[in-house]
Formats: C-alpha cells, structure tokens, sequence
C-alpha cells in the first residue's frame, strides 16, 4: 500500500510487470461490458504464464489469453462470447486437457471472493445445493449444518487473487477510482477488495481536486490501488457504458475467426501482436469510423 | 374474445405461450443471451401482466427499454427504470425469495427437469465444454419457479440423465427436491415442438401440448427418454392477433428471437 | 407485496397501524443522523406495547419509546445520546429489569441481518471473538469452525423484523425510494431487505417520472416498500444530510429532562403527546427560527 | 528541534501524546464521541505523518472537515473526500486488517486492556448500564492496534477485573489473544494522568511515562491493580509549540476535546 501522495500512473507495459507468471488474475467483465483488454493484450505481448484466471463472466479477452497460451487454470460461472456463441479456444483448451475450468455458480464464487476481501476463512450460500458443481471441488464448497437450525448450506472457502485488473471511467494519480455509475456488477466492487495488487486502467486521468468534488462516484481509494494507467477506449470490443457501446463488428468477426485454431491465430497476430501502439490496435480495428459508430448505442 | 391468429411463427408461438405464464404479481429477471424470454416479460407486460416487474439485464427494475437489440444483459436494457439493482441486493432478494422467477435453457435437460450447460461427458476431460452452469447453477437450488424454454427439440438435448447437474430441477424425482430443502423448481417446457410439465408426484416430465402440426410420434421420437403422456393432448393455444402484432412491431421488429434458432451450441 | 402501481401514500397515523404490538421494528438511525423520528412520536401517540427494537445505534427515538413504555426488548450495539450522554429512559429501564438489551458488536448484529435479508439461517463474521458478548445468547451467536482451515470464527444467526421504519429524502407514491447520497450507513441499505414489511418516510413525494430520471439515487424499490408518507423534517431533531442538521438545542433540552423519569415525562408530554399535527410540533421545537437554524451545518 | 511548549493543558498533553503515535502509512478510521482522537488524527496529519490515511467518520476517505465543532461521525466530518466508503467496504477493510488502527475508551480497562463499556454488575441486571460495545466489540477481535484513552484515570476505571469484556484486549494475559488467533491488540493507555503500555511477555499494564506534576503514587493510588514499573519512568514528552498552535487555533479553537472531561458516565 503506497501513501496518499504516490504517483501510481505507469504505462501498460510497466503496469503488465506487477502481474507475474503463476499469479490468480482477477478480471473485469460482463459479457460485452467493461473488460480491461487493452491491458489483457499488453499481458499476451508480455507472453504470460501459467496464470488462472478468476471472471464472474469469462468473455472475450480470457479467450485470447487462453488462446495466447497464458492460462493454465479458469475460475469461473461461465465462459462464452454472450450471443456471439461459444468461447471456442476455452472450448478446445478444455476439451484437450491444456487448461482446467473450476466452475461455481455465481453465489458461490461470489461468496469465495466476499470471503477473501473479509479476511474470513469462508462464506456460506444456498446456491448450488443439488447441482454436481459441489463434488467438482470438495477443497472450497463443502456443505455444512447450521449450527442453529440444522438447514444445510454450502460454505464457500476464501479466494484471494494476487491481482485484480479493472478498467473504469476515470482516476487520478493517486488511484482514487470512478466510475459513472458506481459499479453496478459485483466485479468492479469485490476483486479490489479481494486482490492483494490492483492495477486500473481509465478512460481519463483527471485531477484530485476533480474527485473532490464528485467524492460519490468513487469505487475504489487510492489506498488499494497500485498501478492506473491512462487507456482511453481500454475496454474495446467491449462496451463502457455510458461512454461507448461495444463493437458488434470485431466480436462476430473473432467469433467467427475462433472457429479454427489458425483463425484464432492469424486473429491474434493482426489485432494483439500486431499493433505497436494502443493507437495502432484502434486504428486496426475500424480507426475514426469505428470510434464513432460505438459511440452510439443501440 | 380476443381473435386468434393464424399466421404465426414457432418462436412467435414459443414467445407467446411463455408470456401467458407470467402473472402481474411476479417478480422476473432475466438473464443472458435470453431474447425469448426477454421477448415474453415485455410482452406480458403490455397484455394481460401489466402489474409486472421485470429487473432487465438483472440490473434495471421496472426498466423501459427500446424494442429488443442486441444483448439481453446490455445497459441499453435499463433505459427508464426506478432503480439500478445493487447486485448484492439482486442476490438478497434472489435469495429471500422475493424474485421467484426465472428461465432457463441447457444443452441437456433430463426427464426430471434437471439441466446441463457444463459438459457433455466427463467433466475433467469433456467430450464438449459447454459455456457452464452461470445463473441457472444458482437458481436452481434458490427456490425459483423455472421455465425451461429450448429451441432443439432432440433426443440430444432431451436425455435420460444429463451428463451434469447444473441446475438443480427435481433431481432423482419424487420428493427429491422437497427432501433437499429446496421449494418450487421447473414449472414448464417450452421447445420448438410442444410444451410439457412435470406430473406432480413422481416429478416426470409430461406432455401438454402440441405445436400446430407436430405429431406425439414425432415429439417422442426427438425425446431421449419416455415422456408421460395424458389422456387429452391439445394442441398449443395459438396467440392473438394482438400478440402477433405487438411482438412483430414494438417488442421485437428485428427479429431477435430468432437468433437462438442458430445452429450454434448451445449457450447459457 | 402490493402492485407497481399501487399507491402506497399514507398518513402517519395509517402507516402506524402497520406496527403491531409485540413486532420486532428496525429503526433507522445513526447516532444523530437519519432516523424516522415524527413516525417514533405516532408510535408512541399510538400506544404501541411490547416491542423489540432493533437499532445499530440506538439514540433518541428509542429512548423516547422506551420512556413512553412501547418498547420488551431493544437488540442495538449501543444506546445513547451521542456527544449528549447518556440514554437515561434505556439505563433506567434495562437497571429495573424492565427492558432487555440484546447486545452485539456491530458485524455481528450486520451479519444477523444481512443472513435475513438473504433468507440464510447464518452468516459468518470474526467479530466478537474473546468478548464477553458471545456468552449472552448462544441461541443466535456461537462459534464454529471452518470446515477448510480449522478456524474458529462467530456463526450469526437470521435476524427477520417484522417492519422496517426508515426516513428517506423523497420517494413516488408508489415506494421507489432515493436517497442523496445513497445510503452510507447500512441500516438504510439492510433493514428493507432484511424486514417483513416497510414502511418509509420522506420529506418529498415526487412523480415517478422524476424517479425515472435518477434511477442512480433509488435505494429501495416498489416491491419492498409498504407505506409511503410525506413527512418535511421528518428526521427531527436527527439530521438529515445534506437538507438539514441534527437539533442540538432540542438534544441538549431532552439529554437533560431525561436525568429524571418526571423530566422525561414532561418532554414527552410536550412534544410528543401534545402536540396534534406536525406542524404544530416543529412550532413547539422552535418553529420557524428553528428551521432556518437547522439549515446551517456547523 | 522543534521548540517545547511550557503553557498547555492535560487535553492538549493527551492529543499531542496520542497523535504522536500514528504513522504516515497508518489508515485510521475514528468512532462516536471521539474528539480526542479525531483531534490527535488532524494533528498527526499536519505534522508528522502527512500520509496518514483518516476515514473520517467512519466514511469519509481523506477528508478535510472544517475545525471541530459537533459529533464525531457528522456528515460535516466529510468534507473534502476523496470517496464515501461504503460500510460494506469499510468492513471488508477492517476484517482483513486494511484499516488497522482504532482508539477505543470505555468505562472500565483492566490491567490486560481489556475494556468494558457494557455494563456494571451483572449483564441480566446491571448497577449501571452503560452505553454499550459498539464498535470496540468488533474492533478488539479484528487485528486492530488499539489506543485507549480516558479522561479518567480513577480506581473506577482501571480495575482489576473488568465486570464485562466488552472488547477483547490481552484477555487473560501472556499469549491468550494470540491462542484465540487474534493479531496485535492494545498499544498504549494514554490518561490525564499518564501513558501505560503493555509489558511485551506478560500483557500487564505498565506504567511508561507521567505527565507533568503526577508522581508514581498518585499514579498507583488511582488505579485499582497493581501496575508495572519500569527502572525509569520518564515524564510524558511534552508538546511542540507548533503542535499547541495547530491544535488551539486550526484544528479545535472551540476545545471540544474538552468536552470529554464533562463528569457524565463515559460513552463509548
């Protein structure tokens, strides 16, 4: 935890260096909404290894980093593109053995990492009680008698990820972090506070005096914050409600192109690998007529 | 009476019959990838449901949205809502009971109502991971009246036993669910061919109506498991023309709904 | 659960009638801040007997239910006056054996209710731990072990009151009800999910449609709300942040009429059971210099 | 060096005492009725500790209030935030040892700093019922490096025994808080007579420093148990005139520190 007054702006490049190789990666998203990808590319160019990955909702940018060969094990409810279809190098990598899904539903999950940004052993829910999601992982659900009534319910072990990454409205230097509106899906609200490391990427760096003023927005405070780093459209193809929408276009196009292992590939090669600049990568992706047409929501 | 109509689709027909199951007094939430049942709440609600809460996109209460685009979680489908729903609040009164409602669809679904999004085959090394349990390995055990609702009426998806329980229906049958502790569970099976229920004491489930055209034979046929028969099998009641017209031109011009007849896997 | 479009206006006197002898009632409240005190008084006015009051901070309104003999049991982390003292009518009370305390440490008494709010038979929480806190009611607090780790940490068992009494700043008549800012303190946040029936107060009754703009400031919905009523200073002589502070003068009169059960019943008689319309109460505190005052915060 | 205050008062000896011991990287959240640590916080942050972290009442990250005036927890205690801190937060800070510093007064403290604020006499029917734990029932249990202060070092205060743990100290003393699986506990016991700590294999209360014009009798006639002494017992470091100046003109002109020396039974 950095003092008040530390300046806590990196690049992605320098920011990418706090998440290490074997490390838990906590990672935004929703489906098509509010994904840090701009930073899950700088974590592919970094060639990361070995990393599980936490998502409520595993989306697109896990998908590449699965695909990227960085993922080893997957923490989550669900892992697809939303109505683009199946994540297919998720699919393939399960399928062949390469990578490990440890799937919960969304309360237990939800309770492991409430559990870890309360410091308590573990948490207990209804959720998941006659699924066979409860035998896949005796280690962190386990069905417990309460001690009062007798009822059983599923106690969730504690999950603390090394890192959360985030991708939010604005912040300033310091790491206070806004969000128009405050965090509406769990994520946003609970890996910071789960995580041992936060990194932040925003649309906007803005002054401290400006968070002053608008205090009610603020999601996340400086002292939990270790890297912000400055990304405007950082969540691209995915949506920054109210900002922009996500990009229909590149979602059904890596939806198609992930069909086929060399798809994913040549998909990889000429939107991740490619581009030398967060500039290149917009420009590659659509450039000004793109930025416009996300812009309008519909 | 309201007249009848006669030129209609089967997911119009699937839209209609799981709207008229929706009562003004429920409280529904909808969740990914759902457009029919996105397409039933809003439709509900402009007919016979008016009374009707809806939390769209699981965030929106009471939302107003534009009529159906793209996804069913987007923040565009919380336009006019009273409230945006703190997740944490979603699952208190998912919890609590206080929502009740909810529809969902699988790759498999077994003959107890009982409903596999995770794997086909072995979990530690599938034949297919599908997409995963999500919500539905909530709602499930969270005491929720649940409409299943698919659009793949085979024996692929209608099985004996689902390869995994990702969503908790009657379990083994009978009073499997009751002895569990859990409350309400699959009221309802919508699909491209017919609808069925459960029968009330063994929890099997059971024909009850027939799409126009679609033959007991042939809904046998495309089920992987003997299903209960009743003595009367009518056929589904067919929308309005009311119905028709409002799904058509303010609910669903573009015809959302019929992106989850895609031949894509199925997905959450 | 009434209808979306039920209306839900009600008068106090109405509303009161939701509470009935013998209920369990969540009052909001903090310290002096936000707590539903013109509904207290026509609890009070309207005899109510036998009541548990359930408080995280338990201040003025519970002890002038107390004094007026409305209130069995009181389940708080603590009572008083704040930086006024002492809860004389509670000390005198709980001294004669005539009102138990429940006591908790505050994540104890949280976790209760949060485990009602999510129908759980328990949550669980550290707090508590080698105090003597836990040894009063083994029927609602014990400690259990982790079935992962071993570590012994407090189960809290469901706390579900029968009503929830809050002060909101303006809701529809429909019971979308929002708060500016949203609720910091968690009584607001908690107590309506946690409660059987609501009943809320606000200084505004305004459109729906206006609700409908700001959707950002609702803090409960229509679905959980009961009662409705329009109440402008309802909060009085609590604050009501940002429309208008606490009442030090009438604090300061009531922190000492209360040293004494006469004083008590003096105050009581004054400005509870005398006056006949709120606005003849605001009169008898101080009128109009009052509420010119009260708009100041200092 | 800074020059030596000769004009201050027990209530500035305390705030400046108690200032003292917070650090540029500590995260300090404050309690009800606490006008000597919110005091000592402003203080610290002015002067030696510019980093200080203060969640101000409870909520208000980073605030900057105007000088004090009322109650502790006030609204008016946010002014200048850089964020609302959710309580929800500001428990999951506070379990998982985040927020670690809290400043705890109670009724009685006993010679393993255990304090009580609950009642005395018996629980069921108490003599005097006092306030209540509040927040010292969590806060004793959570990690939490706790300063005690009290206006009142009196035999009443400091017993051998409290009649009700109200937040858990060193409990029995030796290595009991550490059996229990609690981390750090009481720091300090800064009175208006002098500064205690806790002698480090014992957990018994230990006389540290006296402030001006107090000798080890008055010191040991006051307090209902036996206290350690230390070889050398030091007179309280006094008070920068700097520290004075801040404190009297920028940070408490009204002397609402004062307000703690009122004779009402103690509050939490």
């Amino acid at each position: 935890m950095a003092a008040k007054t530390a300046d806590k702006v990196m690049t992605l490049t320098e920011a990418a260096t706090l998440v290490r190789d074997g490390d838990t990666v906590a990672l935004q998203g929703m489906g098509t909404q509010m994904s840090p990808l701009a930073f899950v590319r700088e974590l592919i160019r970094a060639g990361k290894r070995d990393l599980t990955i936490v998502m409520i909702v595993g989306g697109i940018g896990l998908d590449w980093l699965i695909a990227a060969g960085c993922v080893r094990r997957v923490i989550a409810i669900i892992v697809n593109l939303d109505e683009f279809g199946m994540a297919h190098a998720f699919r393939r990598a399960v399928e062949a053995g390469e990578v490990v899904m440890e799937e919960y539903s969304e309360h237990q999950l939800l309770s492991r990492l409430l559990a870890g940004a309360y410091g308590l052993p573990f948490l207990v829910t209804r959720s998941g009680l006659g699924t066979d999601l409860l035998a896949l992982h005796p280690e962190t659900t386990r069905i417990i008698a309460c001690p009062f009534t007798g009822q059983e319910v599923v106690a969730c072990r504690a999950l603390v990820p090394d890192v959360a990454i985030l991708h939010a409205h604005r912040a300033d230097r310091y790491g206070n972090v806004q969000f128009f509106p405050k965090p509406i899906w769990l994520d946003a609200d609970v890996f910071p506070r789960a995580a041992k490391r936060v990194i932040v990427t925003v649309e906007e760096i803005v002054e401290n005096e400006e968070i002053r003023r608008t205090p009610i927005h603020t999601g996340i405070p400086y002292f939990k914050v270790d890297a912000v780093v400055e990304v405007p459209y950082g969540a691209h193809p995915c949506s920054l409600y109210p900002f922009y929408a996500f990009d229909r276009a590149l979602f059904q196009e890596y939806a198609t192109a992930s069909r086929t292992v060399e798809g994913t590939r040549a998909f990889l090669d000429r939107y991740v690998y490619g581009p030398t600049t967060h500039a290149e990568y917009l420009q590659r992706v659509g450039g000004a007529e793109m930025l416009l047409r996300i812009r309008k929501w519909e | 009476m309201a007249e009848i109509a006669r030129d209609y689709t089967v997911d119009e027909l699937m839209v209609v019959t799981l709207a008229r199951q929706f009562r003004s007094e429920d409280i529904v939430l909808n969740g990914t990838v759902s457009f029919i049942p996105v397409a039933a709440i809003m439709l509900a609600r402009a007919t016979h449901a008016p009374g009707l809460t809806w939390v769209a996109g699981a965030v929106g209460v009471d939302a107003y949205p534009e009529p159906l685009s793209g996804n069913t979680l987007d923040p565009t489908m919380w336009r006019r809502c009273v409230m945006y729903l703190p997740q944490e609040h979603m699952w208190s009164y998912v919890h609590r009971g206080v929502l009740e409602t909810f529809c969902i669809r699988g790759a498999q679904i077994d003959k107890y109502g009982n409903v596999n999004n995770t794997v086909i085959g072995e979990y530690a090394r599938p034949r297919v991971r599908l997409p995963g349990s999500a919500g539905m390995g909530d709602m499930g055990s969270l005491d929720k009246r649940i409409f299943i609702w698919t659009t793949t009426h085979t024996p692929r998806t209608f099985v004996e036993r689902v390869d995994f329980r990702s969503c908790a229906g009657y379990l083994d049958g009978g009073d499997a669910r009751e002895r569990l502790g859990l409350k309400n569970g699959p009221q309802l099976v919508i699909t491209n061919l017919c609808v069925m229920d459960f029968e009330p004491e063994s929890k099997h489930m059971r024909l009850k109506s027939l799409h126009p055209g679609v033959t007991l034979e042939e809904v046998q046929a495309q089920t992987g498991f003997r299903l209960l028969i009743p003595k009367e099998i009518p056929p589904t009641e067919p929308p309005t023309v009311e119905e028709i017209r409002l799904l058509r031109e303010v609910i669903d011009p573009r015809g959302m709904r019929k992106l989850e007849f895609r031949s894509t896997p199925a997905r959450a």
